[in-house]
């Protein structure tokens, strides 16, 4: 590295792990080793997970919508028990048993994954609301996509945040679409901005791919948050491939696609890092390489991951202190005796 | 969906079914619009709507934003003021978004008004396990509807059903819940448009028996068919019941069914604990007890919710092995 | 009438007409012939109703909220069939199934009163979708209270009706409370326009007492609603009394109450008329005794109306081409027999 | 609530009981708190908060907005990072706005992570008929929860109970639903801190009898009670189980009781189809039958949506007459 006072090879890098990390998740499907097929990549919206990721502090806490894997990836998520869980295998961050769409570590602050468009949401209103109550300085951030701005919750915890003056962030991943259905469908209108402020949250629009200005700007965001001031961060990028895995975007046009695919913050910031001579295509590439392999024995980590035990459809559902659900098969057993 | 206007077709999914039961009502009732998530440009998460945008325009099949509560509530509000609106709700497990509009609003909406208004609609949404969609994606959540009075429900297993049950909910004035299985739309069948072959409110016996009652519904019922063809070769005839609708229910058949086997096991992916099978237990229970050989079975997916990991999913519903297993010991 | 080209008069009359209407269902619970005690009486608030109620077209349509008898008889609803109803009685307008929470007259385009708190507001955006689809230029205005502004699915509903471009207007009548809540204690930002307005509504705030520019205001909102433009008015004003009749206020300070109550539209509207000499005081006595007449009648009627018969339980619940639902009764007689 | 310290109470409202489990609760433990609509300043819609405020502050005790899906979502959000949050919602019938935050978030969100975290919370609300609050406000909703697991589920009928139900709540992990009846609150009783009388997930038999069990819950306790002292005079000796939680629920009891008295009426305020009382029927068949002489009836409300009308509203649900009529007839 030639440049110590700049962010970007982090912020780079971060990306970078996110995008691999994604496609890996895209070849284990292929492969046949994934849990189903409702995968929700992030290709493409790195951005704003990154930036946010660095803005945060080691004890913050929050949630994310199904196309969440980019945000835990830059909270520290580890790749390899993430790739488990999205294989449902035993060795997965919920033992396999909440898969791509349900995806937390508590432990890092991820209060969970949600497949409910808007779900984990209030979540972080109650997390603000412990932070403040027991003093414990931290921010939680929740993550969504456009489609929960049309979700009446969301402005339920808005209004929760700001009338109890919170330290939350609300911070939606615009990637113009909601699997199908354009955001010009959505939205009556869409300077989302103005929502979040007529509910007296300070607010950020990042439309453009300059991470380290958006990393400071979100950074400002969730310091004031901290302080009390919740906040909303709006982070417009584009989803380069389908909804989900099945998702071919028959609903868009090529022209489109290829044209919205060129504002890719990845390539945007490996040019900024050799343009300002920050790093060189070298170390570029040694940093992409390391990568790879680490995503590469993620996904190896994933597919010789063991299958979870039968009994697992039992534990998990009530406190350990409690006993287990009864199983049908034992309910039928005993009527059957 | 190659040809639109045949009256019979031999093999079709339960996806064309459903998408010619709506073109074909739309057709004659210029008051259907359909509108949820995705409905259009996309043509349905499960494509049930696929190219209706083409064939009807924007006007009437309808992209909406991703707000259940309030497509339930416009919906309903259209259908009190002249339209007929098929709304998706794309999983059921959407249910939890919009169950004051589903359970406070439409079902209550001609009660509270003394009668004076109804509100002739179709919700329909989509449920169950098997593509490892995880606990936010898989419930079977019929028990909260058919526990709600005021509300239709229908939750077919045949395309021709799809097709005639969801027609006749059309012609009904009461809002209609409509509940599809995920791993039914690429199932296929006859569909003989002339031949409802029932009427709303009736059940359907699919395969005749006298040793046993399976009584079942949705994708569950092809779990008891193919462990009827099982139960076969071991010389147990068991009568297979699809309940088609589970509001009317069709007690008589039921009672009837069970009166004759005297052996009665209901399957269900829904939980087991104060489900509809409990519903359906208790009324053999009430109306066959004299005649029962064997305590009626539950057979059910389990009291927790769905995981994810497909080696899990498979054995927290029914699995066809066990319904064999169990049917053999209510017939010892 | 000395003038004839003022509202004043007909607005007048109808605010005292609501005013003694409410009077009235509170006579009848002391009497004890109120069914239940939920009954939410809207004296102090009749200007919002009132101005918006003439402001609307014969062939309008409307949902409101649980307080909601003032715009109900703004809209022609009839004294004696709202009080039979609000008593429970066979005549009333929904048999006396549904009480004072849940009374309408679809044919007067009243689409339900609601005793779920937001939970009418939607319906009018199916209405007004038909109303566009039809081409019926009616419009559809949703009333609901101030306390609904903090339901989500009114911003769903807001963003619908935008998006759309439907004949809508929501109405938020602000009487301060929710309940025992003031509104500082519910709303992160009070200026609710704001909010509408960021989903992409026309706005309108009523915050004074003069009630003909009030009307003529909420016309224009409700002229561009019917050209396809949805609107939002917020009428400020005050509960003048508990929430519902066990209510005694002990939330909020006598002084507070007398000061507010000074803020009466209904003594605002008649100085103005004396002071304008649109009307004399003999004119207005003459109104006002007009109106306690026909409100004597409408409690008398609700008295004398009979009950309900028990079957009426089974009635109504499905279309009546389909069958009553089984009585608990026969169900468990079938079984004993 | 005039000596909040004493250890025994000769009679106490179930309203104060409840009170005094929060009061002694939060005294103890510095994690819970208490948030839902007009909980502070107004004291609770039917007063079970009252004047907690002045005792705990606004920062225990907070009012919130008109929000019952962000109430419940905030609420689970504060019990995963530290606290011990009671939640109100002023009537079960808004489960209807919060049913995703309740069933797909509270209830899975242990699951879901692979037992990662608990969301140790007390979500209180208040159901039942009785007041002419009509459809939408006099709900018994019971059911949802129960067949959505994940939740336990508490529904006192005692003072007793209510307190030590609601303090055992607060000790449990999970998170627990816990439904009141709102004829309940003015009811009264004995009060013993000192003696819980119970297990959270035990039911209690209420009365002793050997001719017939009258199964029951929350205030169906009450009139199973007095149809009991009726039916005495005519020498029909009742035992009335109540259940107090429905998750766990106490089978063990319910076959325990009706194997002795071999006749059953399983009674609720929840509408007949697919409710709790289908559950408790299903089950007694099940493990009763061969003992049973007679078939188990479940006596509840109509299958119609509540009407306002106070005459119709009481015979809506279940009288305390057609109890008695129904047990002799189950007797003759
Ligand atoms: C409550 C709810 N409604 C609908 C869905 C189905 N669904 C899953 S993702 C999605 C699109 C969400 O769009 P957005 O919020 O913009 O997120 P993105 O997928 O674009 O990241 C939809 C409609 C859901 N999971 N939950
Ligand atoms: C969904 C819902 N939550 C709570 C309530 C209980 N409740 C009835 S009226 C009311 C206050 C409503 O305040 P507002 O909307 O301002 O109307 P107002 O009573 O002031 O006219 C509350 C909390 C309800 N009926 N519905
Ligand atoms: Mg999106
Ligand atoms: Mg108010």
């Amino acid at each position: 590295m030639t440049q110590s006072n700049t962010l970007l090879p982090n912020l780079y890098t971060t990306m970078k792990r996110i995008r691999t990390f994604e496609e890996r998740v895209g070849e284990l499907f292929i492969k046949g080793e994934t849990a189903g097929t409702m995968l929700h990549l992030s290709i493409g919206e790195e951005l704003g997970p990154t930036c946010l990721g660095a803005a945060m502090q080691k004890q913050d806490t929050f949630t994310t919508h199904h196309r969440g894997h980019g945000i835990f990836i830059a909270r520290g998520g580890d790749p390899k028990k993430m790739m488990a869980e999205i294989a449902g295998k035993k060795d997965g961050y919920c033992k396999g048993k909440g898969g791509s769409m349900h995806i937390a570590d508590m432990k890092l602050g991820h209060l969970g994954a949600n497949a409910i468009v808007g779900g984990g949401i209030p979540t972080v209103v109650g997390a603000g609301l412990s932070s403040k109550y027991l003093e414990e300085d931290k921010v939680s951030v929740a993550f969504f996509g456009d489609g929960a701005m049309q979700q009446g919750i969301l402005y339920e915890s808005m209004n929760m945040a700001s009338l109890w003056k919170l330290p939350v962030v609300f911070c939606c991943i615009n990637n113009q679409y909601g699997m199908g259905t354009k955001i010009d469908n959505a939205a009556g209108l869409k300077d989302f901005s103005k929502r979040a402020a007529s509910f007296g949250l300070n607010t950020l629009h990042i439309d453009d791919l300059d991470i380290e200005n958006a990393y400071v700007k979100s950074k400002e965001i969730i310091d004031k948050a901290r302080k009390f001031e919740p906040g909303f961060i709006e982070v417009e990028c584009y989803r380069f491939f389908g909804h989900a895995r099945m998702d071919k975007s028959p609903y868009r046009s090529e022209e489109e696609e290829i044209k919205m695919r060129k504002s890719d913050p990845i390539s945007y910031a490996s040019n900024q890092m050799l343009k300002n001579k920050i790093m060189n295509e070298d170390e570029i590439k040694k940093i992409n390489e390391k990568i790879s392999i680490e995503m590469d024995e993620a996904m190896d980590f994933a597919i010789n991951s063991p299958l979870n035990n039968q009994k697992e459809i039992f534990t998990d559902v009530y406190d350990e202190r409690e006993p287990l659900p009864i199983s049908v098969e034992e309910r039928i057993n005993k009527i059957l005796s | 969906m190659s040809d639109l206007n045949k009256n019979y077709y031999e093999k079709i999914t339960f996806r064309d079914a459903l998408r010619l039961a709506i073109h074909d009502s739309m057709q004659k009732d210029e008051k259907i619009i359909v509108m949820g998530e995705d409905v259009a440009a996309y043509g349905g998460a499960y494509g049930a709507t696929k190219d209706l945008l083409k064939l009807f325009g924007p006007k009437r099949i309808i992209d909406t934003p991703i707000s259940e509560a309030a497509i339930v509530g416009a919906s309903m509000g259209a259908a009190l003021t002249g339209l007929r609106p098929i709304a998706e709700l794309m999983y059921v497990d959407f249910f939890g978004m919009s169950m004051d509009q589903i359970a406070n609003q439409l079902a209550k909406v001609r009660y509270m008004f003394g009668g004076q208004i109804n509100a002739p609609m179709i919700l329909r949404a989509q449920g169950g396990t098997g593509r490892s969609a995880g606990a936010q994606h898989s419930q079977s959540l019929e028990t909260w509807i058919m526990h709600t009075p005021g509300l239709y429900l229908s939750i077919p297993y045949t395309p021709n059903d799809a097709y005639h049950l969801l027609r006749a909910a059309l012609k009904i004035n009461n809002p209609t819940i409509f509940i599809e299985h995920k791993l039914l739309y690429n199932t296929s069948g006859v569909l003989d448009k002339n031949n409802p072959d029932q009427i709303f409110g009736k059940a359907k016996i699919r395969k005749k028996g006298k040793d046993l009652s399976i009584i079942s519904y949705s994708r569950m019922v092809n779990f008891a068919e193919k462990a009827a063809e099982e139960l076969a070769k071991q010389k147990i005839d068991v009568e297979v019941v699809d309940l088609r609708t589970l509001n009317p229910l069709d007690r008589e058949t039921i009672i009837e069914s069970v009166n004759k086997t005297k052996r009665a096991l209901v399957l269900s992916e829904s939980c087991y604990t104060a489900g509809v099978p409990s519903e359906i237990t208790s009324i053999i229970f009430e109306h066959c007890y004299t005649n029962l050989l064997k305590p009626v079975i539950r057979y059910t997916a389990e009291d927790t919710p769905a995981p994810v990991a497909p080696n899990l999913e498979e054995n927290y519903i029914p699995t066809i092995e066990k319904i064999v297993e169990y049917s053999k010991k209510l017939c010892k």
